[in-house]
């Protein structure tokens, strides 16, 4: 079954953007990590579902594990134990990382190979294996770390968000199997929504700031939190704060890129003009003889030394 | 058509109408690949759909299994997916961690296959047939009772107990089970009969 | 090294067949770098990739023409260094550029082996290779995509990209002036350029090859005296 | 649990304490969550560690392990004191009014009638004054000093907050502030229901934590209501079903039991069982006693079991102990007095105590035979494994034969939840390579014996070879077959005594319910606590209507309900005297002038009067007892005991060490070790990320949750110098592990009596066979002492000492 590009809202590497006139619902994930319990029923699902395996590691004295993201492992939970100065209560937050399938996805923008990565028009982030080169630009365009390179066949893997699954018009395996429903899916609207009754209820049990995570630096998020600490994400397992795509790869992937295409073709068409209108710069006969008599002087010079 | 669009689009883009069929000699066809194979296909589709319960805690969560095979005479089932019962009114389609992975535990390595035998002072087990190994227990266990039955007590109360030979029985097989072993095990007068319920 | 007497001509030794191996490598590697660097620089130029097998193909090798390039160019470099160092004649040269670029070379003083815009584009050459080998150390993820933080991959790409752009621009005058000056080409095809073109060109140079002696490869010698094998 | 998961949503507070419900029942926890969010519920956590259910906690206080009972006698202390209590509830349907005999008292920690050499009770003293009528005389007013309200009440007075705080190492504030959420639970409109699993249940006085935790309730008037109840989180699939079926030394299906040596025949069995009601007109299950047992003997001996031989009562083993429990049965293997043992699905090498006595009490028998769909350590205890599992194969003697079995994907029945839902499944594929469903292998045997017994003849042969085996292929009995004996069948058609031609109930069919169960033979029942569950309308274990009336999280159409489909047990105490709802919004079932009617099945007649007939009609005075007569061994009150071994002494009764009722086999006893050679609390728990020893073998898991670990404060890694990750050797008096050292916030040091004690956590679920990294499990640490009550082995509270290490490689 192929897509077409109307079913796209972006596409990576590519000059033009895909018409613009299916309007899908967006689709969003919403995490609140006020709910969770961090049983990582969510890796197991995403892993059995996958039909990826991650290897046995070792205890390291915490309980993430993996330790961290894997072209295998495209979410993790992380965990911090943190003593809030406030209550003096100890409180552990447990997060669910992995891709935030962005408004305006970095790794989209950075990447070279054309249709390796793609924006659906439901708001998923899609990588196509079959067209990833593995430069890895994506990694860096990223805003989250959340791109890995397999070593084994050199392609990129990060959460896809179940796009098979969602294309059937199911939930994503993760959010199914919470069992807590710390992690719900619906309509960007609707969790929105849902969103702000959590919210209230936090507020109610005394977490001041509670609010939702869903940074507008990217364009906002199809994957979202909610957090009794929305003030300081970094608290989170570092949570960037204020999420952007990196300036230097904005000034890479945009003034650079054009600029550096205009300056060669100046230089190529400046040789082409100088080539039609300057004199011809040839070797004249009366160059010729001149060489043969100053050859000979040189050479009886020579001699004489 | 996509195909079509797609094409005139990057051409355009590339600059190069007249070089056209040239570039496309040269390899390029990112762009329409992405479109015919963005999304991985569904892989439940025309599974066969088998309603269980998980093993494991006492929440019971109501599971579907899904196995290859729609069940006919030649096709040999065997489940490649487990996933939460949204029917169900406890779970309601939600599993825990282990419940998300009961396929690695139906599917696992170091599942029992074969009867094995280990004898007196061995250092490894080997394998024996179900008629070999079922004589033999029963063999044992016969002897055994008819040495040790104690019949009436010291006060000649009948008491019809056998004492030597016990039976723990397990915590995850279904009542079923549990009543046949019940019968069988108490009919041989076993009083040291315990289950799981403690640990 | 040395002027020779031909049939009909007078040619003057430039280059010997290692140094043109050693700058057909570099070129060929250039080039190779310049178009699987342009399909990864610019989707309109993806197709480029194609030249080299794919996508992941282009990624895989780039990097690797890249050290073929450092290696030639490194001996292409200790062969030519000491024809460039810059002296005060090639600043006087370089003020008259414009006669140079417009063909007019009567009133530039005479230049050795290396006029000062050929040395400026060695030493350009010389700097954006390693430039552009460093930031590409950075950028290869498939070995060093560990050794450097994402950030300092952010600034590697950026950097790797104005350096490869200056290069190209290096290598388009680089190879213009060759075209441009009739009679260049000859000196890296067959080593040698006509008396007529160092003369014009490369005076003083001229002038040192033929003190070290003329060789006389002419059929029938005339009676005309001093003709004698170089020491 | 008395109520059901999802019935969880309609309460009001949550107490997770003696669990950790997040972790190891995840999808039952979400009710916790649903309530919070769909009634503001407020969730309060009592653990010695910070759970990941104590992260989505609204308040969370710490505690010492095996010192519940002293922070829930605060708790009953603080309800009196502020008059905190359902007075109506505990008059009417508590035992709070009766009068108890003259001679019960309690002092220095001891309980009347306590025989030391005996380590027991005389529990004659432990009862009520009975009236002249034979009734139980009572005092309404709850005045009288010998009424159990009083004594009670005196009893919890030396659970002051300080006392707690000194016993517990709960600090006072935090204390008080669960205290005061607690007590607001005894509104009629406030429920607060009590999840709790093995962090109760495996202490030396485990059933007196729970029982603690039941008097709250019953003085909140909790029980018998939508969200409130005791609820059990049981750990296994189907420990409950096994329960219920009696696999149990003592135990015969439905909660009757073996008889005992001195109850020579069917009618001195009988005798002792029958019902006799402590209040006018109260009514009981019990009464049908007898109709249960004949019914159950019809099940097992079918033809051969008349009324000529008291349907082959005789052919039941007798005990002369009070039960052959797991502990009992390895100390006689451990005496050399076994030969024999099977374990069905069962892993003792990890899960049973001093892991040390296993192993030399397995290497003592003549043949052990493990059924196991997997790989277990138990079958291969005789393996040579280094470090891991440490034996000499040559020197043990044991014939060992591990029989493959299928698992739940391959096989078909029914498991009952903890909510005492019993649901059908079915198989999805075949069993991997020869292995074979448990009712085969045990099929297989019983036709070897039968004819072995049949040719061989042998001792007592008759309960063999008469065995009941009515089934289609006697070789490979299927699992509707016993599904029906279970529920119960009409053996010989009954007709109506007035007039014959009526026919009650026709042979060969399915009973209804065990209201229809006869003594005289003519039904027979395997389980009458199943009756209903596959009836003539067919399988109600199958059933899948999700329908919900009312929204109560009853799901009254969804599979079946022991007993009688009953979703909440005594929920006639949801109904005031007059049998109106206590609370309007959470109304369950009402009287509504002639009957009981609303959303469950009532568990008293349809038709019986309010105020004519108790709500806890399993117990012979109709209600529930705070004062629990001479039924428990260790008191008829909980009172504060130390575990057997303990970082500090009894402060209470310094003389006493552990339960004084608590049994302890001498061996058992010299092998405990005390706090200057082991100075820290250690307790064993699941981690959410695996199912007990099971999921080692599952990759994925192994993923989740690798390696072996022991969890420590950062003060004690930082007085011990051990780095988080490190290596670490834990040991006690009967073994040691080594382990990763996760050292974290989430345990922080206690003050009890003045003394700093540090907690030590081990989680299980690490072995020497399946997927993960090879590692230990706690015990191999843990003491051989059981409860007073029930023998579950003493896992929760025992003393180990930490040392930084190389790990099991270089040590």
């Amino acid at each position: 079954m192929g897509l077409q590009s109307q079913d796209f809202a972006r596409i990576s590497a590519t000059t033009f953007r895909p018409p613009d006139v299916r309007h899908d619902f967006e689709v969003a994930k919403l995490i609140d990590v006020s709910k969770c319990i961090g049983c990582k029923a969510c890796q197991a699902a995403c892993l059995e579902w996958n039909n990826l395996r991650e290897e046995i590691g070792i205890n390291r004295g915490v309980y993430d594990n993996p330790h961290d993201l894997t072209e295998n492992t495209w979410t993790l939970m992380r965990f911090t134990e943190w003593e809030n100065p406030e209550s003096g209560n100890l409180e552990w937050l447990i997060r669910k990382d992995g891709c935030m399938h962005c408004a305006d996805p970095g790794c989209l923008k950075a990447c070279p190979s054309p249709g390796a990565i793609v924006q659906y028009n439901n708001g998923i982030v899609d990588f196509v294996s079959e067209n990833c080169i593995g430069c890895g630009y994506c990694v860096k365009g990223c805003p989250f770390n959340i791109p890995r390179i397999s070593q084994a066949d050199h392609k990129a893997y990060k959460c896809t968000l179940c796009s098979d699954r969602v294309s059937v018009g199911q939930a994503p395996a993760c959010a199914k199997a919470c069992p807590t429903g710390a992690i719900v899916f619906g309509t960007k609207q609707a969790m929105l929504d849902h969103a702000q009754g959590r919210v209230t209820d936090l507020k109610s049990r005394g977490f001041k700031n509670a609010g939702l995570y869903d940074p507008p630096g990217v364009g906002g998020t199809h994957v979202m939190y909610v957090l009794h600490h929305a003030d300081q994400p970094q608290l989170y397992a570092g949570l960037p704060n204020n999420p952007r795509i990196s300036q230097v790869v904005e000034l890479w992937k945009g003034l650079t890129k054009y600029a550096g295409m205009a300056v060669v073709g100046f230089a190529a068409a400046f040789a082409f003009v100088h080539a039609t209108i300057a004199r011809r710069n040839d070797v004249s006969r009366a160059e010729d003889r001149e060489a043969e008599h100053l050859i000979d002087e040189e050479a009886a010079r020579g001699r004489q030394t | 058509m996509l195909h079509e669009l797609s094409r005139r689009q990057f051409l355009k883009a590339a600059g190069a109408g007249v070089a056209g069929s040239a570039v496309a000699a040269l390899g390029f066809g990112g762009a329409e690949e992405a479109l015919a194979q963005a999304v991985r296909p569904f892989k439940l589709a025309r599974t066969t759909e088998t309603r269980n319960t998980c093993p494991y805690c006492s929440v019971a969560c109501g599971v579907i299994m899904y196995g290859l095979g729609d069940k006919s005479k030649n096709a040999h089932p065997a489940i490649i997916h487990i996933e939460g019962d949204p029917d169900h009114p406890t779970n309601r389609g939600t599993l825990c961690p282990k419940g998300a992975a009961l396929l690695d535990f139906v599917h696992s390595e170091t599942r029992t296959k074969v009867p094995q035998y280990r004898g007196p002072g061995e250092k490894a087990f080997r394998q024996i047939s179900w008629n070999e190994a079922l004589d033999r227990i029963a063999r044992l266990m016969k002897d055994d009772r008819d040495k040790n039955f104690v019949a009436k007590n010291q006060d000649g109360v009948t008491v019809n107990r056998w004492l030597t030979t016990g039976f723990l029985a397990a915590s995850a097989t279904t009542n079923e089970t549990a009543f046949l072993t019940y019968k069988v095990v108490r009919s041989l007068g076993v009083l040291a009969f315990d289950n799981q319920a403690r640990v | 090294m040395a002027v020779r007497r031909e049939e009909g001509r007078t040619t003057v030794d430039r280059y010997p067949g290692r140094v043109r191996v050693n700058h057909w490598v570099t070129a060929i590697s250039l080039i190779l770098l310049a178009l699987s660097g342009a399909a990864l620089f610019h989707p309109s130029l993806f197709f480029l990739s194609g030249l080299f097998g794919g996508g992941s193909n282009t990624r895989a090798l780039h990097p690797w023409i890249g050290v073929v390039l450092l290696a030639s160019f490194a001996i292409l470099f200790v062969q030519m260094v000491r024809y460039n160092f810059w002296t005060k004649a090639d600043t006087k040269w370089m003020s008259h550029i414009g006669e140079a670029m417009s063909g007019r070379e009567e009133n530039l003083p005479e230049v050795g082996k290396y006029n000062g815009a050929q040395k400026i584009v060695f030493w350009l050459m010389t700097l954006l290779i390693l430039v552009l080998f460093g930031t590409g150390i950075m950028i290869w993820y498939e070995y060093f995509g560990a050794s450097f933080t994402i950030e300092q991959q952010r600034v590697g790409h950026i950097l790797h990209a104005l350096a490869a752009v200056a290069m190209l621009l290096v290598v388009i005058i680089h190879i213009y002036a060759g075209f441009y000056v009739r009679g260049t080409i000859s000196a890296m095809t067959e080593g040698k350029v006509t008396g007529g073109w160092a003369f014009r060109h490369h005076r003083l140079w001229l002038r040192q090859e033929a003190r070290e002696g003329v060789i006389d490869e002419r059929q029938v010698p005339p009676r005309h005296h001093g003709v004698g094998p170089a020491e | 649990m008395t109520n059901s998961w999802t019935d969880i949503k309609n309460t009001d507070l949550i107490i997770v304490m003696g669990g950790n419900a997040a972790e190891a029942h995840p999808c039952g926890f979400k009710w916790v969550t649903e309530a919070k969010a769909q009634r503001g519920a407020k969730l309060i956590v009592v653990d010695p560690r910070f759970t990941r259910t104590a992260s989505v906690a609204d308040f969370y206080a710490p505690i010492r392990q095996g010192t519940d009972i002293a922070f829930l006698l605060g708790v009953i202390r603080y309800c009196i004191e502020n008059d905190k209590i359902q007075h109506d509830y505990v008059r009417a349907f508590t035992n709070a009014p009766y009068l108890v005999k003259e001679g019960f008292s309690y002092q220095d920690g001891l309980f009347s009638g306590y025989d030391e050499a005996k380590r027991d009770y005389d529990r004659s003293s432990w009862d009520y004054e009975l009236g002249p009528d034979g009734y139980v005389q009572v005092d309404e007013t709850l005045q009288n000093p010998r009424c159990v309200y009083q004594l009670l009440k005196q009893h919890v007075a030396a659970y002051t907050p300080e006392m707690v705080e000194r016993i517990c190492g709960t600090p006072k504030d935090k204390y008080l502030a669960i205290c005061k959420m607690i007590s607001e639970c005894s509104a009629r409109d406030k429920t607060m229901t009590s999840m709790y699993a093995l962090g109760w249940t495996q202490h030396s006085k485990g059933s007196q934590n729970i029982r603690t935790m039941a008097m709250v309730q019953l003085m909140l008037g909790n029980i018998g209501v939508r969200g409130g109840g005791m609820n059990a989180l049981r750990g296994h699939s189907n420990i409950q079903g096994l329960t219920d079926i009696g696999l149990m030394s003592d135990l015969i299906p439905g909660y009757l039991t073996i008889p005992k040596d001195r109850e020579v025949d069917f009618t001195t069995y009988m005798s002792t069982r029958g019902f006799k009601p402590l209040r006018p007109n109260q009514m009981s299950y019990w009464q049908n006693y007898r109709k249960f047992m004949v019914s159950f003997l019809k099940s097992m001996w079918g033809p051969a079991a008349t009324a000529e031989n008291e349907f082959a009562y005789q052919w039941l083993p007798k005990l002369d102990v009070g039960g052959y429990d797991l502990l009992r049965i390895m100390d006689l293997m451990h005496q050399g007095k076994v030969n024999g043992y099977f374990c069905q699905g069962f892993n003792p090498l990890l899960s049973a105590p001093n892991r040390n006595k296993i192993t030399e009490s397995l290497s003592k028998l003549k043949f052990l035979v493990v059924m196991d769909p997997l790989q277990t350590e138990t079958a291969r205890f005789w393996k040579d494994e280094g470090v891991h599992n440490d034996v000499k194969p040559e020197s043990i003697k044991t014939e060992v034969f591990e029989l493959p079995t299928s698992c739940f994907a391959e096989d078909e029945g029914s498991l009952v939840n903890s909510g005492r839902w019993l649901q059908w499944h079915w198989p999805g594929q075949e069993p991997p390579g020869e292995a074979k469903a448990d009712t085969w292998i045990m099929a297989q045997l019983h036709m070897r014996l039968r004819e072995l017994y049949r040719k061989e003849g042998g001792a007592f042969p008759d309960p063999i070879v008469n065995l009941h085996w009515p089934y289609r292929d006697p070789q490979d009995p299927q699992p509707d077959e016993m599904a029906k004996e279970l529920n119960g069948y009409v053996v010989s058609t009954v007709t109506d005594p007035a007039d014959p031609s009526k026919v009650l109930l026709e042979k060969g069919k399915q009973v209804d319910t065990f209201g229809q169960l006869r003594d005289d033979g003519s039904t027979a029942c395997g389980c009458w606590i199943y009756s209903g569950s596959w009836t003539e309308r067919g399988n109600m274990m199958a059933r899948r209507d999700t329908s919900d009336p009312g929204n109560t999280g009853a799901y009254s159409n969804w599979a079946f309900s022991w007993p009688a489909n009953r979703r909440i047990l005594y929920n006639r105490a949801s109904a005031d005297l007059d049998g109106k709802a206590w609370d309007p919004k959470r109304k369950l079932i009402e009287w509504n002038g002639t009957a009981w009617t609303g959303y469950d099945v009532p568990d008293i007649a349809v038709n019986a009067k309010p105020r004519d007939v108790g709500p806890f009609i399993m117990n012979a005075e109709g209600s529930a007892r705070l004062f629990s007569r001479g039924l428990m061994r260790d008191g008829p009150f909980p009172a504060h005991y130390e575990p057997f071994e303990s970082p500090v002494a009894n402060v209470m009764a310094p003389k006493i060490r552990g339960n004084p009722a608590a049994r302890i086999f001498k061996d058992d006893l010299a092998a405990l070790g005390t706090s200057d050679k082991f100075p820290y609390a250690a307790t064993s728990y699941r981690l959410t990320e695996h199912f007990h020893y099971w999921t080692k073998h599952v990759w994925v898991n192994a993923v989740l949750q690798p390696e072996f670990f022991v969890e420590i404060s950062e003060q004690l890694a930082a007085e011990k110098n051990i780095q988080k990750g490190g290596w670490v050797k834990v040991s006690s008096n009967r073994g040691s592990v080594y382990a990763k050292a996760v050292v974290t916030k989430r345990i922080k040091p206690l003050i009890c009596d003045g003394k700093t004690v540090h907690v030590v956590g081990i989680p299980l679920h690490w072995g020497f066979t399946g997927a993960a990294r090879k590692g230990f499990g706690p015990n191999s640490l843990t003491p051989f002492v059981g409860d007073a009550n029930t023998d579950t082995p003493e896992f929760k509270a025992f003393l180990v000492n930490v040392e930084p290490s190389n790990g099991p490689a270089t040590s």
